[in-house]
């Protein structure tokens, strides 16, 4: 970030100093170590390579929504529309590949549809947005709603269950030790990483969330990039469902349940702001192993199973603290 | 701009509308629309309403239960009203109460109660509004029927012997001796208790068997995937064996082992005979299940109500009014008789609802 | 409109006419004539000043010229021909760009993106950013100004002049739209800049005279002398007059400016005679110290009105703040009438009877969305309270006689505040400390900043009435004069330190320059 | 001190005031909203319009207006309280666990035990400067997790139910107690910032903290105050609850924290702070409980339902949001 090409009496002259920013950029790494080393010592379990991929396993779908939903937060929206989008991606996926409801076997097109599907959806939160001008926070909460409906309603009463090869082999099969799904997750992130340094609409993104009066100011239609990030977020939200699908080999309609608050939590633990513009894919991608390693860590050393939540919420908590913190300033508004 | 959005709320909410009468409209046939107040016993027919109400249509077994639900609701040439509410008493408890503000005389309800302690709630409610209630699964142990006029009927297999059967079908499956692990259900329900007393039961008979960990999975598929592949992490290949008390939790912790390489050396047991169940039984993925009939439970418990409310079938004439439905130990051999289930029309004639009574609760 | 990035810009073949020319231009706003008939010529390649108080319409006739405000008449002319300017993009295809006086980047994105932003041109091609073209692009307008920051900095690790650097080049790709020499208006660039970063910004400004035409504005007269060809002064909205640079004197200029000579009576020095023994101070303030300032001395008498005068980042306002406990101190005391205040909150601030209008009305002075009643009895709740409960009754005639006494134009005592004009909108901020006749001490950050002349003579008023009646008062002004015009005394504030403090009885004031001569 | 009198009048002139026609009707435009959802049900299904069922709607609303009203205040200061639920399912165990010992106790205990959550909530939001969005969520975990700890998961049942009887009865023969509790709270609530600088400390706060602040008003307290009368809320909704299943349950109340959160945007609150009040989260909760139980009465099968609840919400709230009060629409 600093530059040699900038001289000694402007850095002097710097509003503000660095420290918070750098704390919380490498805050969540460390953590993230430290937490990893503990539970190393407490428990042998852990510690086995068996362990280590079990949690790159769990945390692939939940890498994949919060890949999703960091660029929502990048702009400074919020969205919930995660549990819906990924039901009814579930369901479509299941319906279409080889299964047991109907001979469809589209293979990898039917989990294009599915994936397309999804992003539709996200994109009729985004048009709710910029067209009725209804917080994001309410229509990602509908759009939802009509997700789960439209997973019911192609859910009609028969589990779904797939055949698929494809499919049903990215849960089982495994690359270097790690599923495919994790490979998948990974991918996701690295493409998401991509879109947020080298897209147009992943600058945007930063932009909306940093001064988004300043870009119509310049002649920048904000709208259409608003539309497009949700859009975005549901599409890999509809993968995040069609990952659930191949896990279960079966297509459910509660198969996005809670991942909403537990994508915007990791994205949080992982440095990503709720107002905008600071974060990005790799945070929320250390948030997420972070929150997994906790889960994970806490049941092998047998924490009880209902106090797991409450020490994650507990976490978020002092992370966000630890952040806010070393920047503090009298007369601030914090919403 | 405004002016933009405004006019395009007003299409969305014109279209929402036109929405709303398809989506109702197909279910205004089903209301008995008059309000001739019929005492309890003596209600014609045609004025009977039919009500079905389950956690979701997002789940196999409870979607067949509705059909089953509406199946007999044909026989009967009524139409069946289903009621569904995300397995959220809150809701449940809502639906119910609007339910019975209606007309209620002669409303005849089959119902899933969400908890032991959702049951009691929905019993006064009924008891008070003159509505016929049967309730199936769950209730606290201490809630005798018999302590209300309008709860003709509760209907549950009996978990105990279930969860002990498929124990001891386990132990046999891996040689009377290993380590197993337990996938317990919602820890609130009847259901979940009774089983996991069963599996108890049946380790008491097999001292080999060692429970190496018990875990709840909330009789969720998903959950159970995630528990089980910590649980085999962490216990790794002295597991032998996976007891779960349903099948969709057996069915997660398949895909577990399938993740983990496992499939077929690991035995699996659940119960409910859910037809993803069945067909794991028949390639030999799963062990064993108990067979649990959604669809006759659908129809069985309006049938009870209809007969009640027609005069048909006298309250005092029921001898055990809680009362266990019969069942069956499903495993490779007999698993071909169940995996389409029928009802047969007679088992819903007044004189012979009660055919698959094994006796009352004790 | 041509993307071609490498070639030099050409002079245009219509050189001779004006690049940019204004007749008549008028617009109203509710309650005020902003610009009243402006007429304004730009010849190529000149540097022009623009130059006018506070209030004379300076700033609407810049967002006219840029697309941001429609005019109600007049027109406006581009090297001979006529346009009407809907937006900013718009402007910038004439070739007409400006650089904003509150700074218009985005403080998450690379310098390099801000300086493209729009524009991209060759940075992106199919949505996806070429780092490289991006570094290069912005590199080749950093060059045209000879700044040295590194394209890749994130904008908001920028120290302030260079963020202006970077506006700069941005407003200057507007080359890239039109085949002729652009029009560059720098609004106020100067008045948040050290002396250094100043004398940068002017070769900047002669460099651009090279290949653009330059509107700049400023409230430094000396400056505009210096640097522009000719200057065009407005007042009250309408032009009245030019002046060539070469040899006129900053004096003739301010006369243009106020419309009278001295600047004395323009700020309404009532030249009351405080008694010769002068009053116990009110408030002392001893080595008081925080972030940006340091080893704060000074005493404020009742009556008297203290002016404390500093460049950009001298801490001046910091010390505002901090006395008001808005800001935290890290040394010092501050005591009223001898006894210690409470710095550190707000509250204890109020109760001890101390008022402070912020400088930024909008943000931090009024609740816009609020109604003038409530806003005017925000602070002193006590005054529309009968016991712990609001009295309407009460609250409404305390609210009229404010409203009367310092001839508010509002609807209603109900009407949101953010719909009046600004003068109005200060009005009634200042009047949140007066309901409750117990203030002894107001702090006024740029109290007059962005009123029009009328106002801005009330608030003078007030401000001497208020003195009569025995309130102490710290003035931060908006311009030296005004500094000058209305203090009795005046600290100078330079780099978080106090290096002068200066006499300015009616009579007897001293000059800027003596003043600037303390404040670099 | 005499205060200065200003003679001279000043250049500018008087603005024309007033609503505009638009604002007028998005102010009744919650109340319009509420009798054409209720229009569109009765006329899917006659019977809906009855005294009967009309009661059994402000009954079942009842525990949900109480939380949409406290959280309303939480908004209203420009934050929001995602713990509301896990709070009022914490609070329902709380209650059932207490009630044995406590007795008659046990209501007042529960009340002010959540006021007090809610209230350590809202200090650590002021005093750590942690978003309120945060604050809660993490809030919400915590709860829930202390309350399956403490119940071990399962419900616990109330054998003696006097101790709620009261909220079941009905007033004037009508009116659910528990509905007219939930009205007599927003009014006692409403009066209290109404008739108290608090209205003005409230609205200023939620519109610009940053003016609020400067202008000396009690910023960091209010909010604390409005997270308090939050949790204290969620502590009522909880002994309603309970008061209908004669049972407290860690997860009971678990699912009403989106439909609370939704009737006050429907209501015509902005999310975004200052403008709203009370009565609008009122209108804003029968809404929403006319959609959850109202739809599914009516025959509306279960997806479609789930399709029109997503929908209406969506665009009930683009008819009522005032959006000359809210500025940026994140």
């Amino acid at each position: 970030m600093t530059s040699p090409a900038e001289d000694v009496d402007v850095v002097a002259a710097r509003p503000r100093p660095r420290r918070g920013v750098s704390l919380r950029d490498a805050g969540p790494p460390i953590a993230l170590v430290v937490v990893f080393l503990v539970f190393s010592v407490l428990s042998p379990e852990f510690r086995t390579l068996g362990n280590v991929q079990n949690i790159m396993d769990t945390a692939s779908v939940l890498a994949v929504v919060t890949c999703g939903i960091t660029f929502v937060l990048l702009m400074g929206s919020i969205d919930l529309s995660a549990p819906g989008i990924m039901g009814a991606a579930a369901i479509a996926v299941a319906l279409l590949v080889a299964n047991n409801r109907n001979d469809h076997d589209l293979g990898l097109a039917g989990v294009l549809v599915a994936v397309l599907l999804a992003a539709a959806l996200g994109c009729l939160s985004g048009l709710a947005l910029v067209l009725l001008k209804v917080p994001s926070f309410m229509t990602t909460l509908g759009v939802s709603a009509v997700g789960l409906g439209v997973a019911t309603l192609m859910f009609n009463g028969v589990q779904p269950n797939i055949s698929d090869d494809l499919l049903a082999s990215l849960a089982v099969d495994r690359l270097l030790g790690f599923s495919y799904l994790t490979w998948l997750a990974a991918a996701c992130v690295l493409v998401g990483y991509l879109i947020q340094r080298y897209s147009r609409l992943g600058r945007y993104a930063y932009a909306i969330g940093g001064a988004e009066e300043v870009l119509s100011l310049s002649g920048v239609k904000v709208a259409p990039y608003k539309v497009a990030i949700f859009t975005l977020a549901g599409a890999f939200y509809g993968l995040a469902g069609v990952m659930v699908t191949s896990q279960l080999s079966a297509g459910l309609v509660q198969a996005g349940k809670g991942y909403d608050f537990a994508a915007i939590t990791a994205a949080v633990v992982g440095g990503t702001l709720l107002t905008g513009g600071r974060g990005g894919v790799l945070h929320s991608a250390v948030g997420v192993l972070l929150v997994t390693v906790l889960t994970n860590g806490l049941v092998q050393i047998g924490v009880s199973p209902y106090w797991q939540g409450g020490v994650q919420g507990l976490i978020v908590v002092v992370a966000v603290a630890a952040a806010v913190l070393p920047q503090r300033r009298r007369n601030q508004v914090v919403k | 701009m405004i002016v933009k959005s405004r006019s395009a709320v007003a299409l969305l909410s014109l279209s929402l509308a036109a929405f709303a009468f398809t989506g109702c409209s197909e279910e205004s046939n089903a209301e008995g629309g008059d309000d001739s107040t019929a005492a309890a016993g003596a209600c014609a027919p045609d004025d009977v309403k039919l009500v079905g109400q389950v956690r979701n249509e997002s789940n196999p077994y409870e979607a067949a239960w509705l059909e089953g639900g509406d199946a007999f609701a044909k026989s009967v040439g009524l139409s069946q009203e289903r009621l569904t509410y995300d397995g959220d008493s809150t809701k449940q408890q809502e639906q119910i109460s609007q339910l019975l503000a209606g007309d209620t005389d002669c409303l005849v309800m089959n119902i899933l109660p969400n908890g032991d302690s959702d049951t009691p709630p929905i019993v006064e409610q009924a008891q008070e509004a003159g509505a016929f209630l049967v309730t199936q699964w769950n209730k606290p142990a201490d809630l005798n029927v018999t302590d209300y006029s309008q709860w003709l009927s509760h209907i549950t297999y009996d978990g105990v012997t279930s969860g002990q059967q498929i124990g001891d079908a386990l132990a046999d499956a891996i040689g009377g001796s290993g380590g197993i692990i337990a996938l317990q259900g919602i820890l609130d329900t009847g259901a979940a208790k009774d089983r996991y007393a069963g599996l108890e039961a049946s380790l008491a008979e097999h001292p080999d068997v060692k429970l190496l960990d018990q875990q709840t999975a909330n009789f969720s598929r998903a959950e159970a995937l995630e528990v089980t592949k910590t649980l085999l992490t962490k216990h790794g290949d002295d597991i032998k064996g996976i007891w779960a008390a349903n099948d969709d939790m057996a069915l997660g912790a398949l895909e577990a082992l399938k993740a983990a390489g496992k499939e077929g050396k690991v035995a699996v047991v659940g119960i409910d005979a859910v037809p993803d169940a069945l067909t794991a039984i028949q390639d030999g993925a799963m062990t064993a299940t108990v067979s649990s009939d959604g669809p006759w439970q659908g129809g069985i418990g309006l049938a009870i109500g209809y007969c009640v409310a027609t005069g048909e079938l006298s309250v005092d004439d029921i001898t055990d009014r809680a009362w266990f439905a019969e069942q069956f130990l499903i495993q490779q051999d007999n698993v071909a008789d169940f995996v389409s289930p029928t009802v047969d029309e007679s088992e819903y004639a007044c004189d012979n609802v009660f055919s698959r009574s094994q006796g009352p609760i004790s | 409109m041509s993307v071609n990035v490498e070639s030099a810009p050409t002079p245009s073949p219509s050189a001779a006419a004006p690049a940019l020319e204004v007749r008549g231009l008028v617009k109203h706003y509710p309650g005020v004539k902003a610009l009243d008939g402006v007429d304004l010529v730009v010849r190529p390649h000149e540097v022009l000043g623009l130059a006018g108080e506070n209030g004379a319409g300076k700033s609407t006739l810049l967002k006219a010229l840029v697309g941001l405000v429609r005019p109600d008449a007049g027109e406006i002319w581009v090297r001979g021909e006529k346009v009407r300017l809907k937006s900013v993009v718009d402007a910038a295809d004439h070739g007409i760009g400006m650089v904003f006086q509150e700074q218009s980047l985005v403080p998450n994105l690379t310098a390099a993106e801000n300086i493209v932003l729009g524009a991209e041109g060759a940075g992106v091609r199919r949505g996806v950013y070429r780092w490289d073209t991006m570094r290069r692009l912005a590199q080749e307008q950093l060059d045209k100004i000879g700044s040295h920051i590194d394209p890749l900095a994130r904008t908001d690790t920028l120290s302030f002049a260079d963020r202006q650097m970077v506006e700069i080049a941005k407003v200057l790709r507007i080359e890239e739209r039109t085949s002729h020499p652009p029009v560059i208006i720098l609004d106020e660039p100067t008045s948040v800049l050290e002396s250094k970063e100043i004398e940068t910004l002017f070769t900047q400004v002669r460099r651009l005279r090279e290949f653009a035409s330059v509107i700049f504005v400023s409230h430094r007269l000396d400056e505009v002398l210096d640097v522009c060809d000719r200057v065009s002064v407005l007042r009250g909205g309408q032009s009245v007059g030019e002046v060539a640079t070469a040899g006129a004197l900053p004096a003739e200029l301010h006369r243009m400016m106020i419309g009278s000579t001295g600047a004395d009576d323009h700020y309404h020095d009532t030249a009351i005679r405080r008694p010769e023994q002068e009053p116990e101070p009110l408030l002392s303030v001893r080595g008081l110290a925080g972030k940006t300032f340091r080893d704060v001395s000074f005493d404020v008498r009742p009556g008297e009105i203290l002016g404390i005068v500093g460049v950009h980042g001298s801490g001046r306002e910091d010390v505002c703040r901090a006395l008001f406990g808005a800001e935290p101190t890290s040394a010092g005391e501050a005591l009223l009438d001898g006894r210690k205040l409470n710095l550190s909150d707000t509250r204890s601030a109020c109760a001890a009877g101390i008022g402070y209008v912020p400088a930024e009305r909008k943000i931090e002075g009024m609740v816009g969305p609020m109604s003038v009643a409530d806003n005017m009895t925000l602070a002193k709740q006590k005054a529309r309270c009968v016991g712990p409960l609001v009295s309407p009754r009460k609250q409404a005639s305390l609210v009229d006689r404010w409203i009367d006494r310092l001839s508010i134009r509002t609807p209603q005592r109900s009407t949101a505040i953010q719909r009046l004009s600004g003068g109005n909108q200060q009005k009634v901020v200042l009047a949140r400390w007066l309901v409750a006749d117990d203030v002894r001490l107001l702090l006024l950050d740029h109290p007059t900043r962005g009123l029009d002349i009328g106002a801005r003579s009330e608030v003078y008023r007030l401000m001497r009435e208020l003195a009569n009646n025995g309130v102490a008062t710290v003035l931060l002004a908006d311009s030296l004069e005004e500094a000058i015009g209305m203090s009795d005394r005046i600290v100078v504030m330079s780099d978080g330190r106090m290096t002068a403090e200066v006499g300015c009885p009616s009579g007897n004031k001293p000059t800027p320059l003596d003043l600037v001569k303390e404040m670099v | 001190m005499s205060t200065p009198v200003i003679t001279k009048p000043g250049t500018d002139a008087a603005v024309k005031g007033g609503p505009t026609l638009s604002q007028r009707l998005t102010l009744f435009m919650p109340l319009i909203a509420l009798v054409a959802l209720l229009a569109a049900l009765t006329i899917a299904e006659p019977d809906f319009l009855t005294q009967r069922s009309l009661t059994a709607v402000v009954r079942t609303s009842a525990p949900l207006v109480v939380l949409a009203a406290g959280a309303t205040l939480v908004v209203l200061c420009g934050g929001i309280d995602l713990s509301i639920a896990a709070l009022a399912s914490l609070s329902s165990v709380l209650f059932a666990l207490w009630l044995p010992d406590l007795g008659g106790l046990t209501t007042p205990v529960v009340i002010a035990v959540a006021g007090l959550i809610g209230a350590l909530q809202g200090i650590g939001h002021v005093l750590l400067r942690i978003p309120s969005f945060i604050m809660t969520l993490g809030g919400m975990s915590i709860f829930s997790a202390v309350a399956l700890v403490i119940s071990d998961a399962g419900p616990v049942r109330v054998t003696d139910r006097d101790a709620t009887k009261w909220l079941t009865l009905y007033v004037a023969g009508y009116v659910p107690m528990a509905f007219a509790v939930a009205v007599l709270v927003i009014t006692l609530i409403w009066l209290a910032l109404r008739l108290t600088p608090l209205q003005s400390y409230l609205t200023s706060t939620g519109y610009s903290e940053a003016s609020a602040r400067l202008a000396g008003a009690p910023v960091d307290l209010v909010k604390v105050l409005a997270f308090t009368v939050s949790g204290a809320c969620a502590g009522l909704a909880s002994i309603m609850l309970v008061s209908r299943n004669f049972s407290g349950s860690p997860t009971m109340a678990d699912n009403l924290l989106l439909p609370a959160v939704a009737a006050i945007v429907v209501g015509g609150t902005a999310i975004t702070g200052g403008h709203g009040s009370l009565w609008r989260s009122l209108v804003g909760a029968l809404v929403i409980t006319l959609l959850r139980v109202g739809l599914p009465i009516v025959g509306v099968p279960s997806a479609y339902e789930q399709i029109l609840y997503g929908a209406i919400i969506v665009v009930a709230v683009a008819l009522t949001l005032d959006r000359s009060k809210v500025l940026i629409i994140k």
